[in-house]
This record gives structure tokens, C-alpha cells and sequence, in this order.
């Protein structure tokens, strides 16, 4: 038994809704993963399952083996950061540090040390003696990191914690749970709806919707070739650019009213000839040019330029719908030019319009 | 320029201003000039009437020299402190009971809130009742055979208090029970949960986390709860009329006598005045609380 | 017209001489509007005396005789009777003439009396001893002695009411009974402070203490709830006015037979002449001012006193009335009075302020183990506050 | 002692699956639901007194029992404090204070409603120059025991005409329900976001017109509360309305006092349980009915500091 | 006067605490100016100064070449759409976009014309008898938005209109105001403390600090081209990188320690020597090689990658500081290679360490 955490046919009504759907999912010892979905899809109420906060209706709950699906929080070894950071705002950091321990009993001086052990790693030791009101948000943040890691656990539960900060120190943020991570090889399981945070942080990414689990695989898999239309959709931001059409002879072609794209390159299954098809395209994988290349790139009309610092995104009018292209920020277009789109199809996603499974 | 700027910032959100005007005109007339003019008459020796022959700290003298004004004081202490902590302990207990997702909660809140509804001189009469000796408690008990039972807090001088205290604890937890219900559910639901990860017990949890955490709630509880003491009345003439004895007299009946039934307001005006000395000393560190310590924070 | 006329007359035997009162006064043409108020003097005069001072006078409104009303007389805000006085030749008429001399200020008249009222009766229950076995006691002496008897056949002794005004009466019936005219009219009339504080008054104090603990059992608030223990044979007596003698007779009892009364507690058979009078505080309506005059007049008329005070148990304040209907109670007191043998009232003598405090002394020492001393050096400084 | 609870590394249907079974009556379960109904005894046994003694007749009362539910149910009592008690001359019970006292309470709730919203309003989104001196004396306001203000307002009143009349009353209910509900609604309203008031500002709206159209409607819960606060405190007054109107204007609460108070021999006691009753009905009435909304709109704001 | 918004000289107070000091600012007829900037710089309070929400200490405001300064907010011309949207609860969307007509008396048949336009405009037609309560995020903001169109105001506010909303509908929503804008040619002036936007969005970009507008320029200009420290810091996700060193042979080289960078490629000022001077480059501005190129590479070691979708970041030590470079995400680089970083001097900075402004 090498898995950390294994959920097997869990199962979680409110009343009459069902929350979750008869979910299985292992999580390997050290592993790093990240449940990624759109709000209100259960991302929360799963994370609260394994955590022991919310009594499941079925299924049963391990972790490190054991079975803890009817034990206390507490004693499940797992510890848990919220996105309100949830300290206890009388005391002190140093108290919100400790009063689990002292509450488990520990003895005072293994206490002490602990806490020094959490402070050194944080980086948070000049801040002891503070209430969390006069911390920073970046601040509160650690020391609810803290208040797990004093715990010894073998899981760290993380809920959004990183959705209350600005922009700046959240990317900060996300390089030191990275760190931790890497430094701590504790199992974790991390909410979030930020996709940033989703592709830097995690060894393996779970889309969720509507409580269940779309895609569960490594960031990389996830962005190149997402299970369906949805995670395609979802992941990546601007979204995929996505075209419906058919494919013809046999699987060979790709074809949208006078359009006609060639899928030799494609890298999927059989493809076969089908009615109705939807071939996703991401930005970075298209490239803008001035010349035509038969079965290889789509005429385009620009319609907006928007400069983002680094590179820059160009709306264009292509194959009837909007598509977006990410070019260098110093090839500036004029809306109205006419272009060409390039498409290197070996990037592509085609996904069959029914089932919208990738084909 | 600066005077047509001068002229603008007037006119500028004139309805408010108005709108303000019975507010800054019942404070300033009422409680600030009602206040003054209480505090200015007590230094005279007015009888019946209100007249300006100023006498000095005799009013006060006499006042503090008074057993029954002693008595009231002293009674008002007891009762406030017993009566503060009786509500508010009472109330959080059974609100902390009605936030355990129980059955029936609108029923509950339905019984102890009702008392509320009902004024301090029915609450008198229905209490003076239930504890009057021929009839009430004491009597069914020692119809059931025990005929030793003594239970007559009305017509003892030592428990008369906490006679009153039945009655007032009866009528006004339910309401602070509404007040801490709501306090409670205000608190983050991740607060709960980190402290039950953290594997603390639920009364530990109510008891070291929630409870600091009500602060404002408390604050306000504490505002409503201490005015009602420090105006205690009603509920003492129609249970007790301060008996037996001077047993249990207030400062407001001593107030309300000396101005009307002995007919000299510069006493009542003395006493009224130490009861409004009694106030701003409580009032003074919560208006501090309250705006000052948000300027600095 | 319409008068709104304030009292707190609403106990049985009271709310029937109100409405003699009444009758008499619609029967003139007018209307009398009632405005009673119920919780005695304590409650009602505030509210009296505000509606007063707020501008929003009533036609005419009860006190008790002396100094309740003096400052509102002196403030100009009560009409002057002088006129009507006159008229009707209260001067001869009124008796005993202090009554009408409490009603004046400077002078002028400002009240009509309508009774005379006073306090210091005991009532005895004649059940209440039959029941023990033992004679109805003929004074206070006896009544005193009598009591651990009483006690020990299941009686209330002593049947008090809890409120302060009711110790303070008790006090003062005892005072009368114990220590004598003199004394009294020394210590209220003359208001000699050393006669206050000298031996006399301490042995008054130390009957007072007798009487404490024969009403260490009574529990009731009203007053009239007392008279009931002992109408119904639970105490075996009461200090209390002769106001009481209309709660007998609501209740049909018959004085003698039933129960006995004792003016001056059987001691000595003085009484106070305290009593109610009428104020009629000034009105902007002339109308009104004729109609409050009416009033005035009416009540001194020799008609109405003999209703009214058959009713209430009072005595007339006029001496050339004839109380045939009276009964044997109403009867010893007109002998006394007849007599001569008055004591001005307290009420009259002393402000509202020291008989107020005097109050609260008195029903603290009622109710808890203040020594007799203690409360006699208490009530000599709080008649010096009067001074 | 984990262990105990749960066997490691052993998988079968025996072991914890699904929810946790739970006993009905469990330790904590007995000492909530326990707790809970002692303190409901305690909050319903005088209601029960009231209820049985004002249907009892005198004699079953004087045989003791205040707790026994009557022998004989009679609805004398009732009928007696509704219209026939007597006070001095008059003899219509209650009754003829009803109408005094909706005549009282209507206008009073709504004026002091009206002027307690406007000025938590004003103190919320219109700060001037020393609001929150005035809002802290309007607190200090809160603690002034009514007798000591009893003589001022009679001048006060005297000065402005308004002694002896329904409008002197609504103004001292006004008056004294100011404090608390300014109180209430000045928290309340600081939990609407400012950026509601600045969007109507930019759109036109004037300080009337933001109350009404735009925080009135949102308002509703905290609105309810100070109705049931203030039809209760104005219902149950008596010193003010004795105090500062006439005998045409006595409210219910007088002749409940009078009924209460004059005592013709024995106190009866079932009317004046039934007087009582008779009394809080109204503000009862508003309990049962919205002590839902009560909570709800304390919870919506009043508790904030 | 051909300027939109003319701010002279404006100071705001709060009690003792100065929030803005003496600030200038004038924006064109039809430009879209963003004000960027940390949390609690000033931003909403310029705004607010600027729709007459809060009365100012010093200095006036003309708008269309008026003076506004004393005028009330309906007065000046101005719509102002809000960070939660401050739709009116109670009311229908028709009913929040026709409050302000109303309240100026507009006759009903012209508040329909308009209310229909904007609906138009927003593609909220189908939404006109719902209550905000039942709309989607972007929904209400579209309804936000409509409430100023209707007004037919000449300057449009904006606080941080879109930092409620998740990243995705956040890009579709700056696309639809960056259209909006093209369309209706308004002033507006946006508030917000996300960069991409600001760069997206803007004409010409305020970054404010303290009260204090630190540069007013094109967002290239900004980005390229920070006139100080804080806006070369402020600006870029993640952060320019800072280099601590000086100066030598009269501004030909910049050194730290060892490492001696060429400045001759540097575009700015006269360098001159100094003793104190930082450089600053961009992630993208460096490119990863194996080999070194004196006075052009810095010698760095790999800590960490962070795959973001279309390109990874890659934190490395070098120069005795952390430092990140953006590369395509193909490129993973295990923890520990060393490499070497070539500077592009041409898009570098170079501050006074001192004054903290660009030379
Ligand atoms: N106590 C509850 N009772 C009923 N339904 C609930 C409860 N808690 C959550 N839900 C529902 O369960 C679903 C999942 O909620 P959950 O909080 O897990 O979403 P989430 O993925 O965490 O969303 P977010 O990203 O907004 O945090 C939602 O539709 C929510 O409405
Ligand atoms: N009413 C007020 N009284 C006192 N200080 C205030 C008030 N409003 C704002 N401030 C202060 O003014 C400064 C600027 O506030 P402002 O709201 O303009 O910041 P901001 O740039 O909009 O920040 P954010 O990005 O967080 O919205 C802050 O330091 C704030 O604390
Ligand atoms: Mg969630
Ligand atoms: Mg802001």
C-alpha cells in the first residue's frame, strides 16, 4: 500500500442534491495534487471529506492505509489551510501555533520546539509574539501553514489558500508552498480555481465538475491534451480557440465550410471520418504569417491587439468564429489586416462534438 | 474664493443636515439639557417646584447619609452583577444549546423569547404570585407532603433579590439569547473547522475561540442589558414595591419618590445625578472602544 | 360642564363616596368626569402634579390637607376659593376650624375638605379571638399582651401592610396612644427637638418594637388586603384609619359584633384631624372656573358630607350635621371629636419630605432588626431635615 | 488508542464505510434537548399560571393550586377585565383603553421608526462634523432612567403646547426609543456596502430619495426588529402615558394598573390575570408571529459593534 | 480646452492623513487612462474626488472644461461603475438602469429608448426584468456598465470593475471594454491593481504611490521604460529582476563583483560612473544557454521550474540573487544545471540606487 490518501466510491448527498459522485481517487505518498474546477463543482466539500469536516453519505476514506472514513479530524493525520485563513484571532501566533498541541497534551517543551521548527521554515519567528491582526495577508497566510505543519501530518489539506492575496505576492506565495513542498514531502492536496497555481504546483491535476472528476493526470497532459471539451475549455488562459467541424476521408482532414486543415500530424486515436468534430487550437500554437499554406493555416482578419507586457494576444475574425493568437509584444497589427494562421496540428486537440471526448 | 467655498461646504447635503436635526435636537435639548438643567437643580433645595436657591453639596450630603439610598445602591450592585452575569451566561449557554442544529429550534425561540414581550409590571405580578407563600411554590410543595419547605424570597430581606431576580432573568434572557444566536452564527465556519482539526473540543472551542470572538456581540448585549439595569423600576414596584422592608429598593424608585411623593426634586436631582455619574463611568470606556480605539487601530 | 375630577379613591367603600360625589354634582347639571387613579397618593399625585406644572390641568383634584399642594398654591396655579368661602360661610362652618386653616395660604382659601380622616384606630377581629379563646382586648396594652396567644392559635397578630406609608401610620397611632397629647403636639406642633429625642418618644419606639413583632407574619402589600385578615378572622387586628371601617361594612360586618374599633388604640382616645380636600387648579375657561366653584361648594354642603362620609367611613367636616345612619364606630369617633380631643395631623404639620423619610424609616424598622434606638436617633434627624 | 478504533490495513465490508452511525440518544444529545427544556419550564410556567388562574373562579383560587389546571372553566374573568372591572367610577375594564393605546402606538412606532432609520442613515452615509459626539450622546441616552427626564420634558413639553395631547406622547416615545433603534440601524445600515450609496449618488438620487428608494426596501429585516421593539416598549408603557396625557388618552396599560391596583377586599386574582393577558396580547401576537424575522434581522446587523 | 478631465493641483485629506498631494493630471477627449497601483495608493479616492463622491481639501476639478469642483456627482457627467457592481437589490435590471433618468426627469419614453440602446450595446435585452440577485457575475457587471451607457455621460469611472470575477470571464470582459470603448470613444478612467488589464486597456497608464503619480505614459512605454524603481518593480508578472552593483569606465560597463555587463547596448541617459546604480531585467529579457559570452551572460544555477501552460518560469541563483527567466515550456531544466543567462542591454534598465530613477 504505497498511496497516501485512496478515496473509493465516495459518495456525498445535501439532502436531496448530490454533491459528489461515487469518487475514486488515489493520491500517492509525497504527491502534490491539485483539484482544479469551477466554482461550486465539490472542490471544497471533497477536500472537507477527507479532512473529516463533512460526514460522507458512501464510500470509504484511507489514509496511509488506515481506514478513517468514521475518525475525527484530528485523528486522521491530516492538517488543513483555509482560504480565510481561519486563525483564532485573540491569540497570538505563537498561541494559534501551540493550542493544538497543548490541547493533544504534548509536553511543553517539544511545544516549544516545534513551533521554532514551523517559525524557521515560515520565516515567521520574528512574528511570535503578534496577533493575526497586525499581520500581513502574506503573513496570516504562513502562519495557517504553520498551525498544520506543527501537527506532523503526513496530508496537507490547502483550501484556496492563496485567493485572498493580490496578485504579487500570491505568485511569492506559490514558489514557497513549492518549496515546502519539495522540502517537507508531505502528501498534499491543494483547492483552487487559479489555473496558474494549478500548472506550477502540481504533480498531477484533478478537473473536477459538477462533482466529478473529469481528468486526472500531469499538468502537462492536462494543457496538451486535455480528456474532453470541458478541461480543454477550462485550462488555458485565453481559452483554446475551437473550430466545428467534420472530419473526412477517413480521419485524414479536418474540414470547416471551404476550410480544410490537414490532421496527418495529429497525435491521437482513430479518428475515422465524422460528422461532427471540434478541433481546439491554442493560441500559443498558432502562428501568424503572411502567406497561405494549403491544409495548413486558416485566413484571418485582425480585429484587436492587446499588448499584455510580455507577449501580446490578437483577436482575429477565422473560419467564422473568433480566434485568439498569443504573438511577441513587438508585432504590433492593425485591426483589418488580412493574415494567415498557421497551425501546427501536432499541438491540436479534436475532441467528437457529441460525446466531447478527445478523439 | 475661500468664502464661496465656505458658502458651498454649507449648502452642500443640506436634507442631511435637516434630517439630522430632531437627532442633534433631542440630544442636545433632551439628554445633554435634561441632563444639566438635572445636574444645576441639584445643587438647590427645590421642593415642588424647580426654584434657584442653591445650597451646595447639601442635597448630596444628605443623600449619601440615607440608608435607604445606601440600601438602593447597594441593591443595584448586587442585582446588576448577578443580573449581568446570570443573562449573559444564561443566554450564551442557550444559544450555544440552539446552535446544535436541534429539532424544534423555532419552538424553543418562540418560548424564551415570548417573556420579552410582556412589560416588567406583568412580570412583577405574575412572579409575585408564583412565589407568594399561600399560593405559589412553597405552597404546592408542601402540599405534596413536605411541609418543611420554605421557599418565600419575596418576604425575606436577604433572598428578596434574587426573587427579582427570577423575574427579571425570566423576561429578559431570551432576548440576549436572540442577540448571542445571531453573534454566533456570524462566526466564520472555518474557524469551526480548523479548531476541529486542530482536534479541540466543542466546549473548549466555544469556551477559548468563539467566545473572544463575540466581542462586539457582547458589547452590545452589555449596552441593552446595563441600561435596563441601571433603570430597574418597574419590575421591583409591582413585585416588591422595594420590600419588604427597604429591602429592595433602586436608585430609580428613590429617585422617582423623593422627586414626586416627597416632593423635594433637589434630592430626587441628587440621586438622579449620581445615577448618571454611574452611567458616563461605564459609558466612558465603551464610547472609547468604540471610536477611539477604531482611530488608532 | 365637564370636570375632570383626579383621586385614588378605588378601593370598594371609596369608589361608593366618590360616587355620591358624583351623583350630587351630575344631579346640579354638570358632569363629572372621572379620573381616578389606583396605587393611593404615592402613585397618583406625580401624575397629578405634573398634569399640573405641564399646563394640562384637571378641574379639581384630591390631597391629602397641608403642605401637598402648598407650593403649587404658592406658584399661582391653583384657584383661589376665597369667594366661595364666603359665600357658604365655611368659617363657622367648618369643624374643627384647623381644617379650613390647612386650606389657606396668605390668607385665601384653597381647598374645600371633604372628610376628616383619622388614623389612629386599632381594629380588632372578634372571630379572630373567639377562635383563640380569649376576650377582646379593650386597648393596646391588652391588644400586645394578647399576642403570643393569638400567635399560638395560628393568628397574625398584627395584620400590616408592607407599604412604607402604613408603618409610618402605625407609628404615628402608637405615638398618640403611648406617649400623649403633649408630646405629640410638642414634638409635631411645636416641633421641640429635645421632647423628640427624650424618654417619651423612646418608650414609643420600644412599643413600636413590641408591635414589630406581632407583624413579623403579615405579608400582604395593600392595606386593604390587611383589613381582609382580619375581617375574615386570620389577624387579630390592624392600626389603620377609619377609612378601613368601609371595607367592614362592604363586607356587611357589623361594628360590635363582628369586630371592634378602638380610637387611639383604645389608650388614648385622641385623634388627628387629617384628611382629603379638593384643589381646583387654575383654568384659562371661565366656564370651567364656575363650574369648578359649583364643585366647591357642593362639596361642603351638608347633603353631600353626610353621603359622602357615611360611605368612606369619614367624618364630616362640619359640626352641624347630624350622622343619625352613622354606626358604632362612626359614632366614637364623632364623641371624640365633639369632644375636642384632636391632634393636628402629621400630614399638616411636617413636609411631604420628612414624612417621606419618616416613611422609609419606618417600614425598614418594620421589616428587619433595627434596633429601637437606632431608628428613634434616625427619625429625630430626619425631623431636623424639616426644620 | 486509534488503533483501537480503527484496524489498519484490513479491508473488508465490516469495516467503516459511509456515515457514521449515530445513537439517538446520545450523552450530548440528552444534556442539549435537557437543558433546553428545563429552561423551557422555567420560560412557560408563568404563562401557564396566567392562562389557568384567568380561568378559574375565585373560590377554586383561593383553594391553592396555581399550578392545577381549573376544575370548572370560566370565562368570567375575561369578560370582567374587558369591559366590567371598575376603576373609581368607571366600569368598563379594558376596553376603553384598547383603542387609546393602538390610537398611541400607531403613530409612535411609526414616527420613532421613521426618525430612529433617518438618523442611523444619516450617521452611516452622511457623516457631518461631530456625528458620532451626538451618536455616543444618543447612547448615554440609552442608560438616563425615565424618571430623571420626567420633569424636563414636562417643561419641554409645556413650552411646546404639546402637554396632555397624543402628539406630546409621540414625541417622548420618539424621544426614548431613539437610542437603541438609532443604535440598531446605524450597525445595520454600515453593513450595506458604501458603493450601493455612491452608484445612486451618481445617479442622481438625493438624500431623501437614497433612503427611500434604494436602503428602505433593502432594509427590511432590521425594520422588523425595531417594530417589534418599539410596539412592544410602547404597548407596555405606562409611566409616559399616565405622565403626559389625559385620562381620554389613557392607554390599556393605566387601566390594567387601575384593575391591577384596586382592590376591593380580596385581590381577584383571575381577573387580573385575564387583564394581564388581555394586555399583552398585541405585542404577544407580534412575537409568535415573526420571532422568525426577529432573529433573522438581529442577526442581519444589530449585533454588530 | 480640448481636455476631457483636468485635475490642478488636487490635495485630499482624511483628518491628518494626507491621501493625495497635489496632483495633477489632465486626460484627452476619448482616452482611456488606467490608474494602477498597490492597495490603499489612492486610486478609489482619486475616483471618487473625480465623480464628486468626496469633497476634496485643495485644488479643482474641471471635466469638459467646466469646473466641477463644488458640483454635485449627477451633475458632472460622469458614470462610474463599481468593484462589487452596487446594483440595487430590490430593483429589476430595467430598474437599475433607469434610476438615474428617472431621478433627472427624463421623459418615459426616452428612458426606454435609451435603457433599450444599452441593452443593445450589452447584450442584456433578455435580462431586463430579472433582479441582479439572479444574474451571473458578468451579467451584473454588464448591467453596472449600462447604468453609466444610459446616461449618455461623456466620462466613464471605473473602480476595479472586474476583480470579482474569475480569471476567465475577466479576460472575456476587458475584450468587451476595450470594445465598448472603441465603439462609444468615451473618456474613461479605469481603476485597477491588475497589470494585464492595465496594459490591455489603457491609452496612457497613471502607476500611482502614495498619493503620488509616479509615471503617466503608454503602457509600452511603462513596461520598456519605467521611469523609477517602484513602477520597474510594480509592473510585470513575475517581477523584473534587480541587480545590485555599479558603474565603471564612465558608464561603458556595469559590474557586480565579478560579472562585468557591457552597457553599451543601454538606451538611456548619460550613465557616467556611479557608484550605486541597479539594473533591472525582465524574465523574457534573458535567454538560457549553455556557453558564456563575456560581458554579455551572467553564470547562473537552475532552483526551480514552474510550467505555466505556454511557457515555464525558471527561478534561478545567479549573481548572488534569486533571478527568473521565462522560457518555452518545452524547455524543462532540472534543479542544479548550471547555465548561463544572456542579457539583452537594449530592453534593460539601469536606476540610481540613490534617487531610485531610471538613467
Ligand atoms: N451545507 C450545504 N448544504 C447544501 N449544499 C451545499 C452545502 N455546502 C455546499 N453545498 C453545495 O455543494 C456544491 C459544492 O460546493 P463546494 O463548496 O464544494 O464548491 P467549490 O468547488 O469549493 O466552489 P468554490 O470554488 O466556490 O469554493 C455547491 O453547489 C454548493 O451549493
Ligand atoms: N474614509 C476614510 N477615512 C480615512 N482614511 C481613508 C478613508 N478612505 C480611504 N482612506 C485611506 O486612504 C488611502 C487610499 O485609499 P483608497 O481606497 O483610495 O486606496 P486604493 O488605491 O483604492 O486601494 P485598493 O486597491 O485597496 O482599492 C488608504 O490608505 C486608506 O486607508
Ligand atoms: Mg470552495
Ligand atoms: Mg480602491
Amino acid at each position: 500500500m504505497t498511496n497516501s490518501i485512496e478515496v473509493k466510491d465516495l459518495t456525498l448527498n445535501f439532502g436531496a442534491i448530490s454533491v459528489l459522485k461515487n469518487m475514486n481517487l488515489d493520491v500517492a505518498e509525497g504527491e502534490f495534487v491539485v483539484l482544479l474546477g469551477p466554482s461550486g463543482c465539490g472542490k471544497s466539500t471533497l477536500l472537507n471529506c477527507l479532512a473529516g469536516l463533512l460526514e460522507i453519505t458512501d464510500g470509504q476514506i484511507f489514509i496511509k492505509g488506515k481506514n478513517v472514513t468514521w475518525a475525527e479530524p484530528n485523528e486522521r493525520g491530516i492538517g488543513m489551510v483555509f482560504q480565510s485563513y481561519a486563525l483564532y484571532p485573540q491569540m497570538t501566533v505563537r498561541g494559534n501555533l501551540s493550542f493544538g498541541l497543548k490541547n493533544a497534551k504534548v509536553p511543553r517543551a517539544e511545544i516549544e520546539a516545534k513551533v521554532a521548527r514551523a517559525a524557521e521554515i515560515l520565516q515567521i519567528g520574528p512574528l511570535l509574539d503578534r496577533k493575526p491582526a497586525a499581520l500581513s495577508g502574506g503573513q496570516r497566510q504562513r502562519v495557517a501553514i504553520g498551525r498544520a505543519l506543527v501537527r506532523d501530518v503526513d496530508v496537507f489539506l490547502f483550501d484556496e489558500p492563496l485567493s485572498n492575496l493580490d496578485a504579487k505576492l500570491r505568485s511569492e506565495l506559490r514558489v514557497e508552498i513549492k518549496r515546502l513542498h519539495a522540502q517537507l514531502k508531505n502528501t498534499m492536496v491543494y483547492v483552487t480555481h487559479d489555473q496558474i497555481e494549478a500548472l506550477t504546483l502540481a504533480d498531477r491535476i484533478a478537473v473536477m465538475r459538477g462533482g466529478i472528476i473529469q481528468q486526472l493526470a500531469a499538468p502537462q497532459e492536462i494543457y496538451n491534451r486535455p480528456a474532453n471539451l470541458f478541461v480543454a475549455g477550462f485550462i488555458g488562459s485565453p481559452s483554446m480557440n475551437f473550430l466545428h467541424g467534420s472530419t473526412v476521408d477517413g480521419g485524414q482532414a479536418f474540414r470547416l465550410g471551404d476550410l480544410t486543415l490537414s490532421l496527418a500530424a495529429y497525435e491521437g486515436g482513430m479518428i475515422g471520418t465524422r460528422d461532427k468534430v471540434i478541433l481546439g487550437l491554442r493560441p500559443e500554437h498558432l502562428l501568424v504569417q503572411e502567406t497561405a499554406e494549403p491544409g495548413v493555416t486558416i485566413p484571418a482578419t485582425v480585429e484587436l491587439d492587446e499588448p499584455m507586457g510580455a507577449d501580446s494576444l490578437v483577436w482575429l475574425q477565422a473560419a467564422g468564429t473568433q480566434m485568439s493568437v498569443r504573438v511577441p509584444v513587438e508585432r504590433r497589427m492593425a485591426p483589418g489586416t488580412p493574415v494567415h494562421l498557421k497551425v501546427d496540428m501536432a499541438k491540436a486537440s479534436l475532441f467528437d462534438a457529441t460525446s466531447e471526448i478527445r478523439i | 474664493m475661500a468664502e464661496a467655498r465656505r458658502v458651498n461646504r454649507m449648502w452642500r447635503n443640506m436634507n442631511a443636515k435637516i434630517a439630522a436635526v430632531p437627532m442633534i435636537l433631542t440630544t442636545l435639548v433632551v439628554f445633554v439639557g435634561g441632563t444639566a438643567w438635572t445636574v444645576l437643580y441639584s445643587f438647590t433645595d427645590s421642593k415642588l417646584l424647580p426654584r434657584e436657591r442653591f445650597v451646595g453639596f447639601d442635597q448630596y450630603e444628605r443623600l449619601w447619609s440615607n440608608s435607604r439610598w445606601l440600601t438602593s445602591i447597594e441593591n443595584l450592585m448586587i442585582y446588576g452583577v448577578l443580573s449581568l452575569v446570570f443573562t449573559i451566561v444564561i443566554g450564551f449557554l442557550l444559544a450555544v444549546a440552539m446552535d446544535q442544529k436541534i429539532r424544534f429550534e423555532d419552538t424553543f425561540r418562540t418560548i424564551m423569547l415570548y417573556p420579552f414581550a410582556l412589560s416588567f409590571i406583568v412580570t412583577g405580578l405574575v412572579w409575585q404570585w408564583i412565589l407568594n407563600p399561600e399560593f405559589g411554590i412553597q405552597s404546592i410543595v408542601r402540599g405534596l407532603g413536605w411541609e418543611s419547605f420554605t421557599f418565600n424570597p419575596l418576604n425575606n430581606p436577604d433572598l428578596v433579590l434574587y426573587g427579582l431576580l427570577i423575574a427579571g432573568l425570566w423576561q429578559g434572557t431570551g432576548f440576549v439569547m436572540c442577540l448571542m444566536l445571531a453573534g454566533l452564527r456570524g462566526i466564520d465556519e472555518d474557524i469551526w473547522k480548523a479548531a476541529r482539526v486542530d482536534g479541540i473540543p466543542t466546549w473548549k472551542t466555544y469556551i477559548q475561540i468563539i467566545l473572544p470572538m463575540m466581542r462586539p456581540v457582547f458589547i452590545t448585549t452589555l449596552v441593552i442589558v446595563a441600561a435596563g439595569i441601571i433603570k430597574l423600576y418597574d419590575l421591583v414596584v409591582a413585585q416588591t414595591s422595594g420590600g419588604p422592608g427597604n429591602a429592595s429598593q433602586v436608585p430609580a424608585m428613590y429617585v422617582y419618590d423623593y422627586m414626586f411623593q416627597a416632593q423635594n426634586l433637589g434630592q430626587g436631582f441628587a440621586a438622579s445625578t449620581m445615577m448618571l455619574l454611574t452611567v458616563l463611568i461605564v459609558l466612558i470606556p465603551w464610547a472609547y472602544l468604540e471610536f477611539g480605539g477604531k482611530k488608532h487601530g | 360642564t365637564d370636570l375632570e375630577v383626579t383621586h385614588w379613591w378605588t378601593s370598594g367603600g371609596e369608589a361608593a363616596a366618590v360616587a355620591e360625589l358624583a351623583n350630587a354634582f351630575n344631579a346640579a347639571g354638570d358632569n363629572w368626569v372621572d379620573g381616578a387613579i389606583a396605587g393611593g397618593g404615592s402613585t397618583a399625585r406625580p401624575i397629578m402634579i405634573s398634569r399640573i406644572t405641564g399646563g394640562d390641568p384637571m378641574g379639581a383634584t384630591q390631597f391629602n390637607h397641608g403642605q401637598q399642594a402648598l407650593e403649587l398654591v404658592e406658584a399661582g396655579l391653583m384657584l383661589d376659593l376665597t369667594d366661595v368661602a364666603e359665600a357658604e360661610g365655611w368659617k363657622d362652618k367648618v369643624f374643627p376650624p384647623s381644617l379650613l386653616d390647612a386650606c389657606t395660604v396668605d390668607g385665601r382659601i384653597y381647598c374645600a375638605p371633604v372628610n376628616i380622616h383619622s388614623p389612629e384606630w386599632l381594629w380588632l377581629s372578634n372571630q379572630a379571638y373567639a377562635d383563640a379563646g380569649l376576650p377582646v382586648p379593650a386597648n393596646w396594652t391588652e391588644f400586645v399582651a394578647s399576642g403570643p396567644q393569638l400567635e399560638a392559635a395560628g393568628k397574625i397578630p398584627l395584620a400590616l401592610g408592607n407599604q412604607a406609608w402604613q408603618s409610618n401610620l402605625a407609628f404615628n397611632a402608637i405615638t398618640v396612644a403611648v406617649a400623649g397629647l403633649d408630646v405629640w403636639k410638642q414634638v409635631n406642633v411645636d416641633k421641640n427637638m429635645d421632647v423628640a429625642a427624650g424618654p417619651e418618644m423612646a418608650a414609643v419606639f420600644t412599643a413600636v418594637g413590641d408591635a414589630r413583632k406581632l407583624a413579623a407574619n403579615s405579608t400582604v402589600q395593600d392595606w386593604n388586603q390587611a383589613t381582609n385578615l382580619v375581617l375574615n378572622g386570620q389577624a387579630g387586628g390592624q392600626i389603620m384609619g377609619d377609612w378601613a371601617q368601609g371595607e367592614f361594612q362592604v363586607a356587611g360586618k357589623v361594628a360590635g359584633t363582628d369586630y371592634t374599633c378602638l380610637p387611639g388604640l383604645g389608650l388614648n382616645a385622641y385623634l388627628s384631624t387629617g384628611g382629603d380636600a379638593f384643589y381646583f387648579p387654575k383654568n384659562r375657561s371661565a366656564d370651567v372656573e364656575a363650574a369648578q366653584k359649583r364643585l366647591a361648594a357642593l362639596l361642603v354642603s351638608p347633603e353631600v358630607q353626610v353621603a359622602f362620609n357615611l360611605k368612606k367611613g369619614s367624618l364630616p367636616i362640619r359640626g352641624d350635621i347630624d350622622l343619625e345612619a352613622a354606626n358604632d364606630c362612626m359614632k366614637k369617633g364623632l364623641e371624640v371629636l365633639a369632644s375636642g380631643n384632636l391632634v393636628p395631623s402629621g400630614d399638616m404639620s411636617w413636609s411631604p419630605d420628612v414624612v417621606k423619610q419618616n416613611e422609609d424609616l419606618m417600614v425598614e424598622f418594620f421589616k428587619s432588626g433595627m434596633a429601637p434606638e437606632t431608628a428613634h436617633q434616625q427619625w429625630v434627624s430626619n425631623l431636623e431635615s424639616g426644620l | 488508542m486509534v488503533d483501537a478504533t480503527i484496524p489498519a490495513n484490513t479491508r473488508t465490508d465490516a469495516e467503516p464505510r459511509g456515515a457514521k452511525p449515530k445513537r439517538a440518544l446520545s450523552g450530548r444529545n440528552i444534556m442539549i434537548y435537557g437543558t433546553l427544556l428545563v429552561f423551557s419550564l422555567y420560560y412557560l410556567l408563568p404563562l401557564w399560571v396566567m392562562v389557568m388562574t384567568s380561568l378559574k373562579g375565585m373560590p377554586e383560587i383561593r383553594m391553592g393550586n396555581i399550578f392545577a389546571p381549573p376544575v370548572e372553566i370560566t370565562f368570567e374573568p375575561w369578560v370582567k377585565a374587558w369591559s366590567q372591572a371598575c376603576t373609581g367610577l368607571n366600569c368598563d375594564g379594558l376596553s376603553r383603553g384598547f383603542w387609546n393605546s393602538v390610537q398611541i402606538l400607531i403613530p409612535s412606532v411609526i414616527l420613532s421608526i421613521v426618525v430612529a432609520s433617518v438618523n442611523g442613515y444619516a450617521l452611516t452615509f452622511w457623516k457631518f462634523k461631530g456625528s458620532d459626539i451626538f451618536f455616543t450622546i444618543l447612547i448615554f441616552g440609552a442608560f438616563i432612567p425615565y424618571q430623571v427626564m420626567l420633569y424636563p420634558i414636562v417643561i419641554l413639553l409645556r413650552e411646546m403646547g404639546l402637554y396632555g395631547s397624543l402628539w406630546g406622547l409621540v414625541l417622548v416615545h420618539t424621544i426614548f426609543g431613539m437610542p437603541i433603534l438609532t443604535l440598531l440601524f446605524r450597525n445595520y445600515f454600515s453593513t450595506i456596502p458604501e458603493e450601493l450609496f455612491k452608484a445612486a449618488r451618481v445617479d442622481g438620487a438625493g438624500f431623501w430619495s437614497i433612503y427611500a428608494k434604494i436602503l428602505m426596501p433593502m432594509s427590511l429585516p432590521i425594520f422588523v426588529v425595531a417594530i417589534i421593539l418599539q410596539v412592544t416598549g410602547i404597548w407596555n408603557d405606562f409611566l409616559f402615558g399616565v405622565v403626559y396625557t389625559k385620562p381620554d388618552l389613557y392607554p390599556m396599560t393605566v387601566q390594567l394598573n387601575n384593575i391591577v391596583n384596586s382592590v376591593q377586599g380580596v385581590k381577584e386574582y383571575n381577573v387580573n390575570m385575564a387583564a394581564t393577558l388581555l394586555t399583552g396580547l398585541v405585542p404577544l401576537f407580534i412575537y409568535f408571529v415573526s420571532g422568525k424575522l426577529f432573529v433573522r434581522g438581529i442577526a442581519a446587523g444589530a449585533v454588530k459593534g
